[in-house]
């Protein structure tokens, strides 16, 4: 092949870089290692992990049972090793796949439209906001402390340069849901969204009929963010938002330390080319048959440039594809049963341990501090072989002292058991 | 001659919605080993939904096959060559896929504690450093979704730089050969979008650049080599410029797989790059993602980096929240660990001489490809090429055919087509990466297809006009489905 | 009118062989961490071979998309409807694959202290005691490695017993129905084959039994429901008339698809049995095997098992060689455990009445079919369907067109055929086994198709004796293949 | 359904079974129980077996890294979810890699045809020296006491009523290699075959020249049977045997507690109408396309029924395909430099040991009696979570208190030298 090209060696190939530029020595990275040294190799770094631990964190990140099924089907090299459907006469698998995943978030969230995916739920929270701005024309953004923390951070560094405006309105002490009297004074005429997460950080169910209310009255868009997708299973859509964006974590993708995962947007047809993102739509082949294609480009930064909605190319498709076969083997009686699961080992632990929020709550809650550090409750718990809670002064000062615990079809009776027996004696010995 | 395919028959497949049918369940759940909980009494009747409407209702068996028969619609790099230019459609090896699914590190909850983490975190620490040492910079954040995220990052960066010296200025400067994510990118960072014309050999014009760049510049976003395969000559001077009038350079890093282990951006002037892993360092595209977009730069910008940072104390790893000066987060958590852990076992399987072997045989399918098509496509940029080249349909024009019409036609030919269009300063683009994956074999068979189309375009353009011919869904209408979009299944009932 | 399938371009690919070129290489071993020993001098000049001649050196990328084009050749199914008749072709839990590959069972060697052991003892123990009670009987020897291997060991096990009690006996009744295993198997065992000719109704000759069945016969080797898919319905006196000779009752049980849970063979005089692991228990074909052929026996025959025999001793499970009586091993270790390991976790999917569930949807399935087709089809036997039902090609032989013109057009049609030409005692045979796994959409799709190509038949014969047409690969020649048997690829200068 | 075939329950669907026959009651076992509860189920089995010991057993079962791709391809459905390719037009996959697997037996083992496998190593013994016997005419087989015991138990069960006579010939007390004078002392004319295993279950390498010499002399064939399979990446192929037989277990089928593995059996052109089990040959399609089919069926039982090569039917087709994948995957070159690897390995272990036999050896050898009894050296050794070698009294009395210990490019050295010192140690304790 060097021949066919005249070179004489492979350096040639690159002999015309600039000599200042060319990198003489050799990278300071050990040796290909074999196949095997790999496998070895990781195999100890997950040993250096957690393993073998019941665990009662969520907050953003929930054990949930993947159904082998998954696995199978995103480990065939047509998905696995296939990109961005650009041609669609050779990719209609990942297209009908995308279609279908678009169609049952839809049906999930109460939405008219949904998008391919979004990088995960905290980056399709400022997309959501950007989108309700071009909507409204408008700038202000409110968003509900009781939002995760690290989706309020993400929307923070997001929108900062394009003008908006983020203030964040209280949650109430006493139900753990939003304030709706301290979101009302600060709606005006300015608010292009209202943000607000259902379940919420603290697992509360949210009022979010009331919450679209308030939004409408000021011609702001209320904005639904959720980041337990199983709760979707069983709990009334927000039929009401006029965008749902959120997390699909939930739905067999593993915790894998924080990503990757998938992110979702979805809203009213009339808002549809606001959408950022990737969209694939049904039309037909010359032939006449029923075929899908990438659509509506005219949105997307390779056509647009600076003008796109988002600058977003490469997205979270093989994960969404992952969601897309968990919806599909749990289905509609499936996954509200998996929701009920949830619900009642929630409940079960709840019982027995003093929760600080009042309002209706999925699977995961806030317990309230017991006179010992959560910290301290946690190390002890490990001696169990057992991760306890998020402890949550980190992120919310006036509530240090209490810990965010989740509880899902994964969480067994023993481990619960045990969990509140560790926070009896710890108390007890507070006391 | 078609050489390389033939046509087999491939199983039809409904919608999951159609193939439905009432009371149809794929999954079975362990029994509730605790009181099944009220959801109407525990979330009150206005929270809880009666049923999820359309929601599939399938056996497990149909699930399987639905998935499995669609896949069968697909083409893919396990298939064959996916030259598809600017995006390194690179061989994903599978041992990366058995080690990202090794229970301690797919099951690894981001807020574990730090104790329980050392060996998720040292698989980010190791591969910081190598990706590092391969760029030449400083330090590096693994957090960005993509490379477009990775932009964002970047360009962030540099603007709480420049405010940090009192001016975040207006502009960003972007040859108009850059790929549409470098605009987009800069606008949602709030900057104006300057365009630098390119000159005859697909470089920057340094005329205009000199004209351009000025005391209200923030930065240059540059690729290099650039979106025609061509390396940036002039890429010091360039740098040289923008700091000389208190500017930085990013440069879009999405075409590493021409330099790695030959030149490192922080050797020639770059002061904050991205990386796409999941191009150079391999990790699967998966229809379209996940990927990952870590970001390196110099020292300079480290203060501003996201939050959290690694950081080594008494022997163990813990991540820093306490950066002042630190652009905040771009998303939750730290990265795309999962496609992290792929890079990393791609980069230890290769090492430092093997990285840099990967590039040669890239850059050398590049030039063959290239030499061989020159006498039937025209080859508007004379400089050399590295790891992609990039060819007009000017010749094929003539006769009315376009890029996109031989991209379909070389569907018929058992091939994924190239980059159709991209880059916009050249007309009618065809953009071909065949990577180092590719053998001499599978080259040819290329070459081969693009010769006889090339022919065919002589002498039955209608042929070209009208593919592909062989495939299960032939040409789809693209216009209609932007005009009257359908984005969902309805049931029949609605649609009518 | 074809609705399942859509012709779709498939890759070429050469054998490894012709793909190869010196050198090229897919792997990469450690380093080794002791001195690298010279083998000429360790083994000697005479024993070290130069290289292997002619074996294949390909990269792993071109290793994977060879594998993977030419999957892409095969049906299966988890593409579609599979009825080959006595096959039990039904859905492969994928959860069985995850399982049996667990670590600690698919590690486990077989001469580690049983005390490191006993995790795979007990899947034995317990996959034992479940198919004890599936099928009536005292006792499982899981040893055998398919279905035919089962008849070997049990028919074994039968001459242990007669030469127990002084005369082996000469010969084995078997019906003319019967599957070529038995007839062979019986040979091997070193017995003559009588055949035991069926009546009009496909099952076995009463008149004939009687007048066959003497003090020289050693057994029956009898298969129930029968290969038309009927039941014995004279079982209990067909067994009493052997007994009372003083012969054993064998059952081969690959049609045990049809039974569990409705009837159990220990209960309707059977001695001795074997069940096809990857038929009723739903492990993977695999293109040919693996299989495991279990073997179930009444007590009286139980001296006479394999060794070695699981034995419960001080609460830990041991493996017992001390057997008189046995009549030794039919193969080395234990037997095909990783096969064992996903007929357990479908047992336990299902649990005792899933199995009865499944067993009476595979009757449906089959009913369903018959019903529909007999008005297009001879169907030979008036007796009632089990799970698979047999129609003859008399009706179409008319039109020249036989069962195996009808099984190729069914290709178009986008199914798997059903088994072709067998049972023997139907002329032209078709032998459709749906299984519980389908669906009525698929099931409707497979009458549609055998319809459609009845009418094929009447107004165009040519079309179905030329099918299939859609197939990457077309009829294949397989007398050439017989009579010039080329076995082996061998480099062209040798063929020259 | 039930209606369109008149049916009013699924019952009814068995109605016509005699009563005495059905069975009434439920089967006694448990409930259906969920996928999550069934990989739980085994992991917990698993957990009951040996994880995470360094080993030192051989013995017919390797322990050899196994290529992630091997598992790639195998999980493929259209692999794994077909069946035996009689429908060669929608078969060719399975087809073209059983035609690749003769080929590359024949390339390994020396001989010219090879068929689609048999059930495992030990059952191709068996039907090696029915092979033998139909084509000789002959009855007796003479088996060298080399040979894997458990290969001899099996020979011995299967061919007993067949009219074979087997007897058994010595091994050299000294070499380890089989005892050319007794067996050329048993030899006659009415041998079928003699079987000789290479290398042998004691790790030595036979002088197989020697044996076909003698073996052709008396107009018997000679059967060369193997169970490391990697050997033959380096050891010079039986060329001169008439059959070869064996185990591939080694091509990267794991232990699997002893199965399922696959068996093989090549021989000489001449004699491939008498081979046993599917054979698939090359040939054309109506196009003149090449194409794949089985063949020869003539000798196979649902042809050929009492008078078939052997009753075997469904073969081991999918673990072929693992060592096929395998044998791909490591080439020309990596074979052989695995070998290379497993004799330095073993030869390293062997320079620290006594070894019982004198003979050239691959990876496995006779550790000499150090006056401890094996079994209590073994147990020392699990306490460093090492499982030994296998104490040969159990098959060879003449040679209790040696143990087979073998090495592969799995073993590390530390391992080894572990070995080593609890070996030492015991045998001070047994001065
Ligand atoms: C030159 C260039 N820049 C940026 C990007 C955006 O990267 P990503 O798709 O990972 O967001 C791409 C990807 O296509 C690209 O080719
Ligand atoms: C009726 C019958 N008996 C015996 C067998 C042989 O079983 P196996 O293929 O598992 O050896 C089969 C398999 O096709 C069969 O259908």
């Amino acid at each position: 092949m060097l021949a066919s090209i005249g070179a004489g060696s492979l350096e040639d190939l690159f002999a015309h870089l600039p000599a200042e530029v060319r990198f003489e020595r050799t990278l300071d990275i050990p040796a290909g290692k074999s196949e095997y040294d790999i496998v070895n190799y990781f195999r100890q770094r997950a040993s250096e992990n957690a393993t073998g631990y019941s665990s009662f964190l969520g907050a953003g990140v929930y054990s949930h049972y993947r159904p082998v099924l998954v696995d199978a089907v995103v480990s065939r090299g047509e998905f696995l090793t296939s990109y961005t459907p650009y041609q669609a006469e050779i990719s209609q698998g990942t297209l009908t796949t995308i279609f279908e995943f678009q169609t049952m978030i839809c049906q999930l969230t109460g939405m008219e439209v949904a998008n391919a995916s979004m990088y995960d739920g905290s980056s399709s929270v400022p997309e959501a906001a950007l989108m309700a701005a071009r909507v409204t024309g408008r700038e202000g953004i409110l968003v509900s402390r009781a939002v995760h923390p690290e989706y309020r951070e993400t929307l923070a560094t997001s929108v900062r340069h394009q003008g908006l405006h983020v203030v964040e309105y209280a949650y109430d002490r006493d139900s753990g849901g939003i304030d709706l009297e301290d979101l009302e004074s600060k709606l005006d005429s300015t608010v292009a969204a209202v943000i607000v997460q259902s379940p919420n950080f603290f697992g509360i169910v949210e009022d979010v009929r009331k919450a679209a209310e308030l939004a409408h009255k000021s011609g702001a868009l209320l904005v639904v963010c959720f980041t337990e997708a199983v709760s979707l299973g069983l709990l009334e859509p927000p039929r009401d938002a006029d965008i749902v964006c959120g997390e699909l974590q939930s739905f067999a993708i593993s915790p894998s330390y924080g990503g990757p995962f998938a992110g979702i947007i979805a809203t009213k047809e009339k808002y549809l080319r606001q959408i950022p993102g990737r969209i694939v739509g049904e039309t037909k082949d010359a032939n006449g048959n029923r075929a899908y294609c990438l659509t509506l480009a005219t949105r997307e930064q390779h056509i647009r440039r600076e003008k796109a909605t988002s600058n977003i190319c490469t997205n979270q498709a093989l994960i969404a594809l992952m969601a897309t076969v968990f919806m599909t083997v749990y289905g509609k009686e499936g996954l509200r049963e998996l929701a009920v699961q949830n619900l009642s080992k929630a409940h079960y632990l709840a019982q027995q341990l003093p929760r600080r929020f009042k309002g209706p709550f999925f699977n995961e809650f806030v317990v309230s501090g017991n006179g010992r550090p959560p910290e301290q409750i946690n190390e002890t718990l490990l001696t169990r072989k057992i991760i306890g809670g998020l402890p949550l002064g980190r992120f919310y000062p006036e509530l240090a002292g209490g810990m965010l615990v989740c509880a899902t079809e994964m969480t067994d009776r023993q481990a619960m058991d045990a969990f509140v027996g560790v926070f009896v004696a710890e108390e007890a010995l507070a006391k | 001659m078609i050489r390389k395919v033939r046509p087999h028959i491939t199983q039809n497949e409904p919608l999951l919605f159609e193939s439905s049918s009432p009371g149809k369940i794929g999954y079975q759940l362990p029994d509730l080993d605790v009181p099944a909980v009220d959801p109407a009494a525990a979330l009150g009747e206005s929270n809880t939904r009666r049923e999820i409407e359309g929601f599939p209702e399938v056996s497990e068996v149909e699930a399987i096959r639905h998935f499995s028969r669609l896949s069968t619609y697909n083409y893919a790099i396990d298939l064959g060559l996916y030259p598809l230019g600017s995006c390194t459609m690179k061989y994903n090896p599978r041992v990366n896929e058995a080690v990202a699914r090794i229970e301690g590190l797919a099951w690894a909850h981001p807020y574990q504690p730090e104790s329980l983490s050392q060996g998720a975190m040292e698989v980010m620490a190791v591969l910081e450093n190598a990706l590092a040492e391969i760029t030449g910079m400083d330090a590096v954040t693994l957090q960005p979704a993509a490379g477009a995220h990775g932009e964002f990052t970047g360009i962030l960066l540099i603007r709480a730089l420049l405010e940090s010296r009192g001016n975040p200025r207006k502009n960003i400067l972007i040859p108009d050969s850059a790929h549409g994510t470098n605009p987009a990118t800069a606008h949602m960072a709030g900057y104006q979008v300057r365009n630098l014309p390119s000159n005859d050999r697909g470089m920057v014009d340094m005329e205009a650049l000199v004209r351009l760049c000025d005391e209200d510049t923030a930065a240059l976003m540059i690729t290099n080599p650039n979106t025609v395969g061509v390396f940036e000559e002039n890429i010091t001077r360039i740098a040289a410029i923008l700091h000389g009038k208190g500017a930085q350079v990013y440069m879009d890093g999405a075409n590493m797989n021409a330099l790695v282990g030959i030149a490192r951006p922080g050797d020639f002037g770059v002061d904050v790059m991205h990386l796409n892993l999941h191009k150079t360092f391999s990790t699967p595209h998966g229809g379209g993602g996940p990927g990952s977009g870590a970001v390196a730069v110099k020292g300079h910008l480290e203060p501003f980096l996201p939050v959290p940072r690694l950081l080594r104390r008494e022997g163990q790893w813990t991540w820093n929240y306490d950066r002042p000066d630190s652009i905040g987060r771009v998303r939750a958590f730290y990265g795309n660990f999962g496609v992290l852990v792929r890079a990393l076992a791609y980069i230890m399987a290769h090492g430092g001489p093997g990285l840099k072997n990967a590039t040669m045989d890239a850059l050398l399918n590049a030039n063959y490809i290239r030499t061989l098509l020159e006498p039937y496509y025209d080859h508007p940029h004379k400089a050399p090429t590295m790891h992609e080249c990039v060819f007009s349909d000017e010749m094929q024009a003539k006769r009315g055919v376009r890029t996109g019409d031989i991209a379909k036609r070389l569907i018929d030919y058992g091939f994924h087509p190239y980059t159709v269009s991209f880059p916009l300063i050249v007309h009618g683009a065809l953009m071909i990466e065949p990577t180092e994956t590719e053998g001499k074999r599978e080259l040819d068979l290329f070459v081969d297809a693009m010769i006889s189309i090339a022919k065919e375009v002589e002498e039955d353009p209608e042929l070209v006009l009208k593919a592909p011919h062989s495939t299960r869904t032939n040409r789809v209408d693209e216009v209609t489905a932007a005009r009257k979009p359908v984005v969902r299944w309805k049931p029949a009932a609605d649609e009518a």
